[in-house]
């Protein structure tokens, strides 16, 4: 039988153990306590952040933003007011309006886009319903503001983002939707150029049957010629 | 998927429930609930000695058109209202002999639905028949703690019913929202 | 009542004498109270510091989690079970997707099913180490074994970051898969922390198991029967705790669960310290199963053939995992559109609670917190 | 007179002030140490203002905590007594600060008249230390009686239950040394060291541990913080303080803290004697500031260690395990010292205590065990 | 001179604080008046140089007595200790007849012999003295007292224990 307390005894070695090994530990040093800031020296490099003013990880999503290809963010804006998006939203956070121009003609464009970032939950279901690749996650999130009705309203510029910027933030994830996208492209391209192909050869086929009967045709308005004659 | 045939023996014994084919669960008269439930959890009956989940299914009275014959022969389209009921749904296994799903199911109309509690039975109906009773307004006749449980006492309503309308802000009155908008009104808070 | 809460009251008769009459006092512990694990009440009444009664409140979260699930397209609702025990939110999505896929059968891919064990038993390894770190909160250490935990969980919650983008709302698991495979070299981390876990392990045993302190508070402390248990609908650790064979993972086999050799360890008490010693051995076996499934996961796609939009025909159909805190049940109906006309959630915290009373009645209102620590409960779940 | 109350001056002002501003210092060392257990950083955000210092390890930390206690706003419950609730704080800090003037510090300025004038040199010293001490329970319990709260009431009544138990080993502990000393003046004391300190005797270690384990229990440390469980009674008696009233609490707890460890010093760790103090006799005061510190760093470990016991098991604890052996280890003493021949008092001595404190242990934990467990497949 | 101050001011305080003993309607503030009697009782005392009766004045007084009373006040149905029922004061006249006799009986020996008594020098080492003549003169009274206590005490945690009852969590065989 033992002393009461040799258990505790036990437990304090723990403790001192972890006091004194805090000190001198490098792995726990570096990895185990709060990090301050992911970008403190010596942080391990899967945790490294993609940019050096955010905290966060290149693999973290936090709210959605649109993608435009190119400089000018509404000539290369990818979104085309499909509102499926708006539809999927599990929280209902997403406000689109289609955009018209003069003639009252839709111009595959959304006039108004607002996300509301105080109802938002980072879900990621509207990146992965989007057939255009239009909206991805962004990873900053110091977007406090002071005004807590719309303040955390953005709206369709401010949501706007370069894809070199998406780059930026998620490497390894715009790479392969690049990739992706470029392949379905390829595809659609391929698909489509076989369907001019095959339109053209349609239309050929069309045109050398039309020329068919254009040749025929004088045969049998001969005998109208005829008859009329 | 095909499950055993765990209910036949229910249906022999009491000629009263049915199976329902196509939800695969004993359609148990309220009234013969508690028996049913007490004959289920002896050991050579099945041994159903854990009820893992109780819950409530709410269905509105619906149209049906249906179409039938005259007796001259010309066709009529007949529109019959179904009547709508709340089931009370107990999903049953059995941890000794490691059997389950069995489930049981009580129906009971929408107007004034009363239930029989099987909480006497398997306790851990007790909390789950008081969140049906509480958002389904379900009562359970023998129930030893029959209260709201995840609304508040003062609520009126029960919101799991499908033709439940929810007010328009729940926020505005009760919360501070409405003092927040006098101080706005006084030039303290900016509403955007 | 139970025959435990009867001989509590009848000691309490006893100890009411006519010449010193002493009056109850009525606590009302919560909703905001440190050690009710969220927005919890329990309201306790006290013969000194004895508790004679004790109602839990709850419904302070309350958002109709099932209603709103209702409104919305299958899919939709996977994020929404992430919030509901916001430990473990991949467990929550896979029962979610499991439910699902009963309803429409839909092939998971073999590197999946892997993905889907490992995510869970690291969730299981998330869970069991914050609430045994909480659990030692309750019983008043200053954080010190909480926040080892939360050290070893960090390292969890970085893999998980990693894999899904997000470190507690995962959101990651799809019917018919998962939304997107691991990142390159991320199994290799995953084993990195496997292999770690045992070393924290040990010290935390080492820190625990033998405290007088932690055997003078937990044992003997809100004893659960296993006929009790059963009968109450108690699951998970708890209701092994009370010495009940009962593992889902085991009796249902969902999953591929039963390609892994693992052990459920068992209680014999059923008291505090059982269920806090059931949850440290689970995490045991669960480094087992990680370390096989990570050893054998094979690759290829993640994603089953599932179609684009998930339109099951009218049925129903319950579906149930093991959750790191007990049988985590969906149930739905589907009636041949976009949207669930029934969802429910079997809430194995929620049901846990049902036992509540019996197990505080008779001990003391300290105690009473570290049973409530015993349950481990989280608030997203038992309030939905 | 006017020399009298000068030198009477010079001896409290220091104490007050210097054991104040170690009040802060131990703050600070407190999160630090508890951090680093935790394996934290610890405060290291604030800097001094207006200086190039930037963090200075979070130094200035007790500063600004000091300043945002200031500038919070004092709630007093609208049911509360409001006297007795202004009171209660105020009270709790003047024991302590009190019997700090009773320890045997040496300090380096102090002139003959002035080492005659210390409260350490009266005759009654420990016994004055223990009086006043008592005092601090009225504080605790007006505290939890006038705030009108439950959590606050129950916090009050575990605080008086405990400190009335735990005051009666930590006297009996401390009646050990005033026997082999032969007298209560803390001068005295320390002087009767001079040859061996107390701890190095089987009696006097078990004092030391009853004593240390006691005093833990008399100012609210882990394991016995149950006046202030947070996990149970929110804050126990202090519930209902905010603001600067809640930083006096925290001052007299920690002023508490230093008198009992010094306290502890005094009697066991023969004071301020240490190496070079014959040379350098200002190095007393160092040394017995290091001892205290050593002290209040175990007491920091064990806070970062253990959980809290229960209301029933801390009673239990003193009254069934601490009394009879500190009652033993009286007699012990007493025939040790009435003995004098180390040789054979010391291997008996130390055979019996340990002795009594097995048994005692396998009667208080006899149904507590750790279990081994079965397995399914 | 610094003395006649101190003197003053300690009498006035516990003067005061005894007449708030008995007028305070609530009586947790009528035990703290009290308390604070005592505590200015034994501050007369360190002015007598009997740091050491001071000292267990405070100890046992303020520390215990005090404490006790509280606790005994916390056992009474009103636990927060205001009482708002007025006593009713039957006896008023035998307690006011009571408080004059009292300093009339205590002061008249030295109003008659007319010369205030000259107080002995304070004796050196009290505490020494008191054990001494504890331990000897007076042991027998002392062993009588503890054994008292003891008797108390006991029959204080029999009456405490109540009757026979189970312990929590253990059916006992019928």
């Amino acid at each position: 039988m033992r002393l009461l307390g040799f258990g505790i005894l036990k437990g304090m070695a723990v403790t001192l153990e972890n006091f004194v090994r805090s000190y001198f530990d490098r792995d726990r040093r570096h990895h185990l306590f709060t990090k301050e800031y992911a970008w403190e020296p010596g942080a391990p490099a899967e945790v490294l952040p993609a940019r050096a003013d955010t905290t966060v990880t290149a693999h973290s999503r936090n709210f959605p933003i649109l993608l435009h290809d190119g400089a000018d963010p509404m000539g290369g804006i990818r979104c085309v007011a499909c509102q499926i998006c708006e539809r999927e939203c599990p929280p209902q956070c997403i406000y689109i309006e289609k955009d018209y121009d003069e003639q009252g003609k839709y111009i595959k464009r959304p006039a108004i886009f607002d996300i509301d970032l105080s109802v938002c939950m980072s879900c990621q279901i509207c990146v992965e319903v989007c057939p255009f690749d239009a909206i991805v996650m962004d990873s900053q999130f110091e977007l406090s503001t002071a005004n807590r009705f719309g303040g955390l309203l953005q709206h369709r510029d401010q949501l706007l983002k370069s894809n070199e910027y998406y780059h930026r933030i998620h490497p390894e994830e715009a790479r392969a939707r690049d990739d992706r996208m470029a392949q379905e492209k390829a595809e659609k391209e391929a698909k489509q150029a076989a369907a001019d192909a095959a339109k053209k050869k349609a239309a050929e086929a069309k045109a050398a049957a039309e020329i068919a009967a254009e040749k025929s045709k004088p045969e049998p308005s001969a005998p109208t010629a005829g008859g009329a004659a | 998927m095909s499950t055993p045939a765990w209910h036949e023996p229910v249906l022999q014994q009491f000629p009263a429930v049915r199976w329902d084919g196509a939800a695969r669960a004993l359609i148990v008269p309220p009234e013969l609930a508690r028996a049913v439930a007490e004959w289920l959890t002896q050991p050579d009956h099945g041994a159903w000695d854990f009820c893992s989940n109780v819950t409530g299914v709410d269905y509105l009275p619906r149209e049906v058109k249906e179409k039938s014959k005259r007796p001259d022969g010309t066709e009529e389209i007949v529109v019959r209202t179904e009547p709508g009921s709340l089931q009370v749904v107990y999903h049953l296994y059995s941890v000794a002999q490691r059997s389950g799903p069995l489930v049981l199911k009580q129906v009971v109309p929408r107007q004034a639905p009363a239930a029989v509690s099987l909480t006497p039975v398997w306790r851990s109906c007790e909390l789950q028949e008081r969140e049906v009773y509480d958002l389904f307004g379900v009562s359970f006749e023998g129930h030893p703690d029959l209260r709201r449980i995840l609304m508040w006492d003062e609520f009126t309503g029960h919101p799991m019913r499908k033709d439940y309308a929810e007010p328009q802000d729940y926020e505005w009155e009760p919360t501070p929202h409405g003092d927040v908008l006098e101080k706005h009104r006084r030039g303290k808070v900016i509403i955007a | 009542m139970s025959a435990a809460a009867a001989t509590a009251a009848a000691s309490y008769s006893l100890v009411r004498q006519p010449a010193m009459e002493t009056g109850l006092l009525e606590v009302s512990m919560g909703p905001h109270h440190p050690s009710t694990h969220g927005v919890f009440r329990m309201d306790v009444r006290l013969d000194g510091e004895t508790v004679v009664a004790l109602k839990p409140v709850f419904g302070y979260l309350h958002r109709n989690h099932e209603k709103l699930a209702e409104g919305m397209s299958y899919l939709a609702s996977m994020p929404f079970t992430d919030r509901l025990d916001y430990f473990n939110s991949m467990t929550n999505n896979w029962a979610y997707a499991l439910a699902a896929e009963q309803l429409l059968p839909i092939e998971v891919p073999e590197r999946a099913q892997y993905l889907r064990v490992i995510m869970a038993e690291l969730t299981r390894l998330v869970n069991h180490t914050s609430l045994v770190g909480f659990f030692l909160n309750d019983l008043g250490a200053l954080g010190t074994p909480l926040l080892y935990a939360f050290r070893e969980r960090e390292r969890i919650l970085d893999l998980f970051e990693q894999a899904s983008g997000a470190r507690m709302m995962c959101n990651y698991f799809r019917f018919g898969g998962l939304r997107c495979d691991v990142p390159e070299g991320w199994l290799a981390r995953a084993r990195a922390v496997v292999d770690a876990f045992p070393r924290f392990l040990d010290e935390f045993e080492k820190l625990l198991c033998e405290n007088e302190i932690v055997l003078a508070r937990t044992q003997r402390v809100g004893v659960l029967s296993g006929a009790q248990a059963v009968n109450a609908g108690i699951t998970g650790p708890m209701l092994r705790a009370s010495g009940v064979n009962y593992d889902l993972r085991k009796v249902d086999r969902y999953g591929i669960y039963e390609r892994f050799a693992f052990r459920v360890p068992l209680g014999s008490a059923g008291d505090c310290y059982d269920r806090f010693m059931i949850r440290l051995l689970e995490m045991r076996e669960s480094l087992k199963i990680l370390d096989a499934a990570l050893r054998d996961i094979p690759t290829g796609p993640v994603m089953g053939n599932a179609p684009r939009v998930f339109k099951p025909a009218a049925s129903e159909t319950y579906g149930r995992v093991e959750s790191p805190k007990g049988e985590l049940g969906f149930y739905l109906i589907a009636d041949g559109t976009t949207k669930p006309y029934r969802y429910r959630v079997r809430p194995p915290s929620f049901i846990n609670l049902t036992v509540l009373e019996d197990l505080c009645v008779g001990h003391t209102i300290a105690d009473a917190v570290v049973i409530l620590g015993s349950v481990d409960i989280v608030l997203g779940e038992v309030d939905r | 007179m006017t020399q009298t109350l000068l030198n009477l001056l010079a001896i409290a002002v220091p104490l007050a002030v210097g054991f104040a501003s170690l009040f802060a210092f131990t703050t600070w060392l407190e999160r630090k140490i508890l951090a680093r257990i935790q394996n934290r950083i610890g405060p290291n955000r604030i800097s001094l203002p207006f200086t190039r210092f930037r963090r200075l390890f979070g130094l200035i930390q007790p500063a600004a905590d000091g300043l945002k206690m200031l500038a919070k706003e004092d709630i007093v419950p609208r049911d509360a007594d409001k006297l007795l609730h202004l009171l209660a704080p105020i009270l709790s800090l003047v024991p302590p600060m009190m019997v700090l003037c009773l320890l045997p510090l040496e300090l380096p300025y102090a002139t003959a008249g002035m080492r005659a004038l210390q409260a350490a040199a009266l005759d009654n010293a420990v016994l004055l230390f223990f009086a006043i001490t008592s005092l601090n329970t009225l504080a605790v319990f007006m505290a939890g009686w006038a705030s009108r709260n439950k959590y606050s009431l129950l916090g009050g009544m575990r605080a008086v239950a405990q400190m009335v138990s735990y005051e009666i080993p930590l006297v009996l502990s401390a009646a050990v040394v005033i026997m082999a000393a032969g007298g209560m003046n803390a001068q005295a004391i320390v002087e009767a060291q001079r040859a061996q300190w107390f701890i190095f005797t089987p009696w006097g270690l078990a004092a030391f541990l009853i004593f240390f384990i006691a005093s833990l229990a008399e100012t609210n440390r882990s394991p016995f913080d149950l006046p202030e469980a947070e996990s149970e009674i929110i804050a126990g008696y202090f519930t209902e303080y905010s603001g600067f009233k809640f930083a006096l609490f925290f001052l007299g707890e920690y002023l508490a803290i230093f008198a009992v460890s010094g306290l502890a010093v005094t009697l066991f760790l023969g004071g301020g004697a240490g190496p070079w103090v014959a040379a350098y006799p200002a190095l007393s005061c160092v040394w017995f500031l290091a001892k205290i510190f050593a002290l209040i760093f175990v007491m920091i470990w064990l806070r970062g260690t253990l959980p809290r016991l229960r209301v029933d098991q801390l009673m239990g604890f003193a009254w069934k395990f601490l009394l009879p052996l500190s009652l033993l280890n009286l007699f012990v003493a007493a025939a040790a010292l009435k003995l004098a021949k180390p040789w054979l008092s010391w291997p008996v001595g130390a055979l019996v205590l340990y002795g009594a404190a097995v048994a005692l242990s396998r009667s208080h934990r006899a149904d507590a065990a750790p279990r081994t467990y079965s397995y399914a497949e | 001179m610094i003395e006649g101050v101190a003197f003053y001011i300690l009498s006035t305080v516990a003067v005061l604080g005894a007449l708030l003993a008995v007028s305070r309607r609530n009586l947790v503030h009528g035990v703290f008046a009290l308390l604070l009697f005592f505590a200015a009782l034994s501050g007369l005392f360190v002015m007598l140089m009997a740091d050491y009766v001071a000292a267990v004045q405070v100890l046992v007084y303020v520390g215990a007595v005090g404490i006790l009373q509280l606790f005994a006040i916390m056992l009474t149905e009103h636990v927060t200790g205001d009482d708002l029922r007025r006593l009713g004061a039957r006896g008023w006249f035998w307690g006011l007849m009571l408080a004059v006799a009292l300093p009339v009986v205590l002061l008249l020996p030295p109003l008659l012999n007319g010369e205030p008594p000259v107080p002995p020098a304070a004796p050196q080492s009290t505490a020494r003295q008191l054990g001494s003549q504890l331990m000897e003169h007076y042991v027998v009274p002392l062993e009588v007292l503890a054994l008292l206590l003891t008797g108390a005490l006991i029959g204080a945690v029999a009456v405490a224990h109540g009757p026979e009852k189970d312990p929590p969590g253990k059916d006992r065989p019928a």
